[in-house]
């Protein structure tokens, strides 16, 4: 097993063949048309591909760390996104506490749940096949999508966000809608603030080493267990606090967890298992890829006057187009190690 | 003593030709026959679901099954998007039918030589990936193919609401019961079903008891070890997948009839789920796994489901309907509870090995009895 | 380097590398070994643990790529040759670790690797039963490795010397006629190490093989083999009779040497 | 049992007379079926949970009445069809096969509905579809198919107009399967027709889609003047709520096609205010019908929408053929239902003044089409059930439903 | 006084038992070796005592410095004073050399000051930010060999630690070993087949065969008994 370090580009710098420079190039054209040509829109969809791109890395982050550190396929990760939602519903609205709290309360609650998950189903299924333990997690999954139901109904929910958080901030082009900002700003200190975790704390270092070699760590005295139990809260308290800037944005309903988890695999995959970088990165390509891609096809289908460019709903299947694509050309994603999970 | 040995003789002898598949070659077509014949009466027994034509349906998944098992099962490879070659068939039946007039055998075969076709060229770009790349990449084309089926590019596929009321000049259908009607014979579609799937369910069994299927047993059970004594794996495994996606397009046609259409639903991300869960709920290393994890699926959902459609009639008794139509309306949660447990106490044996365990166990204490 | 050239076309020599040499990131673990293995002899490789020798034989085999240098084997440039197709040139290898079809009856671990051998890289061989066909050839393999009684039970629940028994039963079931085995012996006791030792040499015997070994045991070795090669850090310190290789200084230094002097 | 039930309404009580255009069986209700099961399909579960409830309430209700109208036991029996189409088609089939209903009404989604009226046709089981797509009784239509509620096209072409007035150009955001797809297009040609322009159109997924993000971006930064939302359920609260956050409401004139006033229950006064337009077949606020509205807010769990009503036609015009059929063979219903005009029902009530027919042609019940706007926040009551909203224009319905040969349906 | 004592250990792995009774005391500020052939079960022996996961230790005790070590779970033996310097050295690859050897100071209550051990290995310490990966083998060995001595242990346990190396290295190891037990008085246990290794080093001499210790030995004998080492180690 390799480790779930996050590498800084010149460490894994990539080679730059003339096939990507043109490929680039392409690219660099494409979107500055769609600016010149729709420039409001353009800042508008960069900035919600930007957000929704910030919240798949967040669901993302955990499912990475827990894939790295236990080798466990977690699918019951997107239950805990969606749980972080409905939380949301219940401290906000029925408890009727401030929107802040939701930022603290909803994550340390869903990391519990994490926990109870943990030492009940996941500590037995460490040593089996990843199928196992995906398995496993499905039916945990299940368990969470119906409880949930169960509590709160099957009807789409939304929370009203703080006044401060509602209106917009002008930039030129467009305005911006400070909820928006906020998200980003949250999902922006949360990844680095696991970055600084994992790379500058004497806990990140004894977590690593565990990804290394887990029985090496325990004979120099890292409680793995302990370890486990910690990165398998802070994962899902991470895509919990996903679930609390998604749900205030846009509001819960009992889809957003299977529909989140799927996605999320697609963002690690991309990004090179293993690779919490790479995670990031790929989040952000992938948010962007869908929100820029029909804006990109849109005008040009304009500019030529072609209307079967214009490909309707194309933005739904572009973080699995990413992948083909990524996967075709580096068959370890972005960042991935050989070797791993493989 | 010479009874003793003689008896340890003939027991090993049995042992023998029990690891030398000599008696399991009955076995396995006895069993599909007795499946065929029994599953009928068991389902549309009054006391259980009482509703026969549900065992049409049962055995179109258990065929799709099996197939999805050639894969996973006998190569260990792991996909996402197995609904996809259901689909392929499905479609491929119904678009020859509907849009260009062609005979149903015509459409059929058409639509069995696409999802050959796509689960060859789709083997051969992604055969040699890793596992979580190789299921995540079939997510993504059976993504696609869903997205294009959507569209719905030249009216072909009938977009969400897929192509509905097909049926082949030769079936007719009346109060939910379909007929098989030609040259003057006139039976039950059951039993044309069953034809099919027994013949079919054989010819996997047959790949995967044959020199071919050995092969793949090898790269399951040890890829490195099977490339270093000269299977070339990516073959196998690209093969594997081709007969794999065929069959499951095969169950396709069979849903294409039995349902009268084909259904965007074939090509969703939960119908390829379903079938890895229901496979690995059966028991993925037996023959029979997969279709015993279709019939428990399918039978409790259904079975379930009745106490929550029946509850109208039953207002009378307004308890009743609160405890059953209540605590049932979340089956879904008890089938999770289902897996949780069944992973924690058997990983790897499913509900079939489980079975078979059970049975095996049995059978010694009454020996043991008998000694 | 032409010399090279014609030495590996020359009838002798079966087996030979030149300039071969691995490098994992920066570390090398082979440094331009050139080996050439002559038809029919038992040509034993030693070294101390981390001196190359599983990865020689990983890069003979391919299931590693060198970073340099060329696999000749019969004559024939096999360095760009898919490992899959070696074994049906008559290349086999035992492994080090025990690599089995854990889940299948020792007669299928072995049956499988008759049936590939026979009927080639990839077979669509859709009839019959798998399990019937050559079944007596697989039984025979099992037979002379001692394994007969065996046959019906699974790789795993063997015994530690049984999995290597059965190894061995495996690669010679490709039916080959240059056998690289890579420790047969370890974790063996004396009792067991000297039986494997009298089957290979009789396997070889009977079987014509040209056998390539990497061994511990230096009693076995200096018995058993025709020519020596001693490799240290990637290198290769020497290659020659045993009785000769004993007396190598350079050798002594490096492998055996220190014990040597303190004894 | 039925202590629900009312017999008050005036036209519910003594013996059925003749339907004058009938030409098929059928005189007196005595002579009908004793028994009849009628099978209510919907999604009970899931987000469309609660319009499965309210099919069910308007099918009790209707139920009730014709229990006491008729000499008549009447069986409902749910089917859950998630929105799921092969499930819906799993159910009907057990439905007819193995509880025996004789017929059956219902469906949420176009795909569900041509699911059940395609199963339902081949195997000769009458079904009263609710859905709105225009191809359930255009070129998908099938011969035991009849459609209770108006089209999308009927919606369409009475929205048309007062969206042309209301602004120059629009933007249309339609969910991407069937229903949206085809009721973008008409409403795209009625603009066009009625003087307005397309400024942009934008297919979104769904249903079960909650992020509406990047399209309502795509309408903030293009010139329309009004915003179309050809947008299912909940999907469409979910986009009323991310409008309103944006602050679109206020710039926008905002469209709902095939308005459901419950949808906007789910959001606050102040969110349902954003409705300039949306047409509908019927709303709590259409003129008659008070006594049923009544008895809805008593027994439902959620106040009178369109479902109940929907659900009430359906239950009560399934079994009124059966009736004059005498019958509850599915091929004499389906005559007895094809080109029948609707007189003497408490239908009649609901929706008093106006014609309503099933046409023969392609089973559409002709009847009338309704605009609605929202009222201003102050004037929006909740009792005795929500009233927000408000007709602003009914338009009769053969005036707005395709002309036969338009449709390109055959039986 | 006895700091480390092995008594009647039966152990093995799920193919098969290994161990069938060992029995090794080491007293405290000893230097011991454990010889045996490939596959004795001297590995299977260390794995034991530092509580590895597999093997099973089936019956018999193991006691260091008064505790149950079979009752502490494994990450809390290097707090007794106990570590190990595994085979294969298992370098944490991916980390520096410097976050290696705090790995080995971080969960003990008492270890040496880092700089202390960089005295000992200035090799290490001029590349204190280099990745174990670029190490070679016998930099590896000390990185390994620093980071068990860190925690300040009263006992290493070192496993094969000059498997692979080249003369010089081992000559350096050897003298390292003298070093942490003479200047720091800390005991050693040695794994070796390399006879000449623990001839320069240990006291006291173990002889695993199949799973048993057939000999116990000094020195002097071991270096003369020729009958002895050709019997049980090959030499």
């Amino acid at each position: 097993m390799d480790g779930i370090g996050i590498q800084t580009l010149d460490r894994d710098a990539l080679p730059i063949s003339p096939g990507e420079l043109v490929t680039s190039l392409v690219l660099f054209v494409l979107l500055a048309h769609a600016f010149a040509v729709r420039p409001g829109l353009f800042v508008d969809q960069l900035v919600g591909g930007l957000v929704y791109g910030l919240i798949l890395v967040l669901v993302a982050l955990g499912l990475s760390i827990i894939l790295g550190l236990l080798g466990v396929v977690n699918f019951a990760h997107g239950a805990f996104f969606m749980m972080g939602a409905y939380l949301t519903f219940q401290v906000l609205t029925v408890w009727g506490l401030p929107f802040w709290a939701t930022l603290f309360v909803v994550p340390v609650v869903v990391g519990l749940v994490g926990i109870v998950i943990e030492r009940g189903v996941l500590q037995f299924v460490y040593d089996e096949d990843p199928l196992i333990g995906l398995l496993a997690t499905f039916g945990i999954a299940l368990m969470i999508d119906e409880a949930t139901r169960a509590i709160w109904g099957g009807s789409p929910l939304s929370v009203t966000t703080p006044q401060i958080l509602d209106s917009s901030i002008g930039i030129g082009v467009t305005t911006i809608a400070r909820m928006r900002l906020f998200s980003v700003l949250v999902s922006v200190v949360v990844i680095v603030a696991v970055y600084l975790l994992i790379e500058r704390t004497d806990f990140g270092l004894s977590v690593r080493a565990g990804v290394l070699d887990r029985e090496m760590a325990e004979f120099v005295g890292v409680n793995i267990p302990l370890r486990f139990v910690v990165m398998f809260f802070i994962g899902a308290a991470i895509a919990g606090l996903g679930g609390v800037l998604r749900g205030a944005e846009l509001g819960m309903d009992l889809s957003m967890g299977n529909q989140f988890i799927i996605l999320a695999f697609v963002v690690v995959v991309v990004g090179g298992v293993g690779s919490l970088f790479g995670s990031v990165v790929s989040g952000i390509l992938i948010g962007e890829a869908t929100f820029l891609t029909p804006l990109v096809l849109r005008t040009l289908s304009e500019t030529t006057n072609v209307a079967a460019l214009n490909v309707s709903g194309i933005g739904g299947l572009m973080p699995f187009l990413v992948m083909i694509v990524v996967l075709l050309v580096r068959p370890r994603g972005l960042f991935g190690q050989e070797g791993f999970m493989e | 003593m010479s009874g003793d040995a003689s008896q340890t003789e003939s027991t090993q002898r049995l042992r023998d030709a029990l690891a030398d598949g000599r008696l399991e070659q009955w076995r396995v077509p006895l069993g599909l026959l007795a499946l065929v014949v029994f599953l009928r009466p068991v389902i549309g027994h009054e006391f259980l679901l009482n509703y026969p034509p549900f065992a049409n349906t049962i055995l179109v998944w258990m065929l799709f099954a099996a197939s999805f098992n050639v894969l996973l099962g006998y190569t260990g490879l792991l996909s996402f998007g197995h609904g996809m070659f259901l689909g392929f068939g499905a479609y491929g039946a119904a678009i020859g039918l509907t849009r260009f007039d062609l005979p149903f055998t015509v459409s059929a075969v058409i639509g069995l030589a696409v999802a050959a076709v796509v689960a060859y060229l789709i083997g051969r770009i992604i055969a040699q990936r890793g596992e979580i790349y190789f299921a995540m990449l079939t997510l993504a084309f059976a993504k696609a193919a869903h997205f294009i089926a959507n569209q719905n590019y030249g009216g072909l596929t009938g977009g969400s609401t897929g192509i509905v009321g097909v049926l082949p000049s030769w079936i007719e259908t009346e109060r939910g019961v379909k007929y098989v009607a030609a040259g003057g014979f006139q039976f039950d579609w059951y039993y044309l079903l069953g034809a099919v799937f027994v013949l079919a369910a054989l010819a996997i069994w047959q790949i995967a008891r044959s020199p071919f299927g050995r092969s793949l047993v090898a790269v399951r059970e040890n890829e490195e070890l099977a490339r270093a004594v000269g299977i070339d794996d990516k073959r196998y495994k690209i093969w594997s997948f081709t007969f794999s996606g065929v069959f499951a397009a095969l169950a396709g046609v069979l849903y294409a009839i039995n349902n009268q259409g084909s259904s965007l639903s074939t090509l969703t991300v939960e119908t390829s789920g379903d079938i890895i869960l229901m496979t690995v709920l059966g028991g993925a290393n037996y023959f029979f796994g997969p279709l015993a994890g279709v019939f428990v699926w399918l039978f409790s959902e259904e079975f379930l489901i009745e106490f929550e459609t029946l509850v109208l009639p039953l207002a009378e008794y307004p308890l009743v309907r609160i405890e059953l139509g209540g605590l049932l309306s979340y089956w879904q949660f008890f089938l999770g509870l289902l897996f949780v447990i069944s992973v924690l106490v058997a990983p790897r044996e499913g509900l079939w090995g489980l079975f078979r365990s059970g049975i095996g166990g049995l059978y010694d204490r009454v020996r043991g009895v008998r000694e | 380097m032409s010399d090279t050239a014609t030495t590996a076309r020359s009838a002798d020599v079966v087996l030979e590398t030149e300039g071969l040499t691995k490098q994992f990131g920066g570390l090398t673990a082979l440094e331009h070994v050139d080996l050439a293995v002559e038809r029919g002899e038992l040509h034993a490789i030693i070294g101390p643990n981390g001196a190359g020798k599983t990865t020689l034989f990983n890069t003979i085999t391919g299931a590693l790529d060198p970073t340099a240098g060329t696999v000749w084997f019969d004559g024939e440039d096999v360095t760009e040759m898919a490992q899959e197709k070696r074994p049906h040139r008559g290349l086999a290898r035992s492994f080090q670790s025990n690599q089995l079809f854990a889940d299948l009856s020792v007669l299928e671990n072995v049956r499988i690797v008759v049936q590939t051998a026979r009927s080639g890289r990839f077979g669509l061989d859709l009839l019959g039963n798998g399990r019937a066909k050559y079944r007596d050839a697989a039984f025979e393999y099992l037979e002379r490795v001692g394994l007969d009684g065996e046959r019906t039970t699974l790789a795993k629940n063997l015994s530690h010397g049984d999995q290597r028994r059965l190894g061995i039963a495996i690669s010679l079931a490709t039916d080959p006629s240059v056998l690289l085995l890579d420790e047969p012996t370890s974790g063996m006791g004396p009792t067991e190490t000297q039986e494997t030792a009298d089957m290979i040499d009789e396997l070889q015997q009977d079987l014509d093989l040209t056998v390539l070994l990497i061994e511990h045991d230096m009693d076995i070795v200096l018995s058993m083999s025709d020519r020596i090669t001693v490799l240290n850090q990637g290198e290769v310190l020497a290659t020659d009779s045993p009785g000769a290789i004993q007396e190598n200084e350079d050798v002594q230094n490096a492998y055996l040497g220190g014990m040597r002097e303190e004894l | 049992m039925i202590a629900g039930c009312s017999s008050d309404s005036d036209d519910s009580g003594g013996q059925q007379t003749t339907d004058g255009d009938t030409t098929d069986v059928g005189t007196a209700g005595s002579s009908g079926p004793d028994e009849l099961h009628i099978g209510v399909f919907a999604p009970y579960t899931g987000p469309f949970a609660p319009w499965g409830s309210a099919l069910t309430t308007g099918s009790e209700l209707a139920k009730q009445d014709l229990e006491a109208e008729f000499d008549v036991s009447i069986t409902l029996s749910e089917y859950d069809t998630e929105t799921n189409p092969s499930a819906a088609q799993e159910r009907i089939q057990r439905a007819v096969t193995s509880d025996g209903i004789d017929m059956a009404h219902g469906g949420i989604s176009s795909a569900v509905c041509g699911s059940i009226g395609s199963w339902a046709s081949d195997n000769g089981v009458p079904f009263i579809t609710q859905g709105a797509s225009d191809t359930l009784t255009g070129e998908s239509c099938q011969p035991y198919m009849f459609r209770a509620y108006p089209s999308n096209t009927m919606m369409a072409r009475a929205v048309g107009q007062p969206m042309a007035e209301e602004a120059d150009s629009w933007y249309l955001l339609y969910t991407d399967y069937v229903w949206g797809q085809t009721a973008q297009e008409i409403i795209g040609s009625v603009l066009e027709e009625n003087g307005a322009t397309v400024a942009g159109t934008d297919a979104v997924p769904g249903p079960g889609n909650q992020d509406f993000t990047q399209y309502i971006n795509n309408v903030e930064n293009s010139d329309a003047d009004g915003v179309a939302m050809i947008i299912p359920g909940l999907d469409a609260r979910a986009a009323a709520s991310q409008l309103q956050n944006r602050g679109l409401h206020e710039e926008l004139s905002v469209m709902f096609h095939q308005f459901e006033d419950q949808v906007m229950w789910g959001l606050n006064q102040e969110a349902a205010s954003m409705v300039d337009l949306g047409p509908t077949g019927w709303i709590n606020t259409v003129e008659g019908g008070e006594d049923f509205k009544q008895r809805v807010t008593e027994q439902g769990e959620t106040d009178p929408f369109s479902r109940q009503y929907m659900a009430y036609v359906s239950t009560d015009q399934a079994v009124r053929a059966a009736m004059r059929a005498g019958s509850a063979n599915g091929e004499d219903v389906r005559a007895a239902l094809e080109g029948h005009e609707i007189t003497d029902s408490p239908v009649n009530d609901i929706v008093p003044n106006s014609t309503l027919k099933w046409r023969a042609c392609d089973h559409q019940l002709i009847q009338p089409t309704h605009v609605v706007q929202a009222r201003d926040e102050s004037e929006m009551t909740n009792d005795p059930y929500k009233q927000w909203f408000e007709v602003s224009k009914t338009v009769a319905g053969d005036q707005v439903a395709r002309s036969c040969e338009e449709t390109g349906c055959s039986f | 006084m006895t700091l480390l004592e092995i008594d009647g250990v039966e152990a093995g792995y799920e193919t098969g038992q290994v161990l069938f009774g060992v029995d090794i005391d080491v007293e405290r500020d000893e230097v011991v070796s454990l010889l045996g052939r490939n596959g004795a079960g001297k590995t299977t022996t260390m794995r034991a005592v530092v509580g590895a996961d597999v093997p099973n230790v089936r019956s018999g005790s193991i006691t260091f410095d008064g505790h149950d070590l079979l009752a502490t779970p494994n990450y809390q033996i290097p707090r007794l004073g106990l570590t190990i310097v595994p085979e294969g050295r298992r370098c944490f690859e991916d980390l520096t050399i410097e976050e290696n050897i705090r790995l080995g100071a971080n969960h003990v209550d008492d270890p040496l000051p880092m700089a202390s051990v960089f005295d000992q290995f200035p090799e290490l310490d001029e590349m204190r930010d280099r990745p174990a990966r670029n190490l070679s083998g016998g930099e590896k060995q000390m990185l390994a060999i620093a980071r068990s001595l860190v925690a300040n242990p009263q006992m290493i346990l070192l496993d094969e630690p000059c498997e692979g190396l080249a003369p010089y290295i081992v000559r350096r190891i050897e003298s390292i070993i003298e070093e942490i037990s003479q200047e720091r008085n800390v005991t050693v246990l040695l794994v070796e087949q390399n006879v000449a290794v623990a001839l320069a080093v240990a006291d006291r001499h173990y002889i695993l065969d199949e799973g048993r210790i057939v000999e116990v030995v000094s020195t002097e004998r071991l270096r003369e008994d020729e009958t002895l080492r050709q019997e049980y180690l090959g030499v």
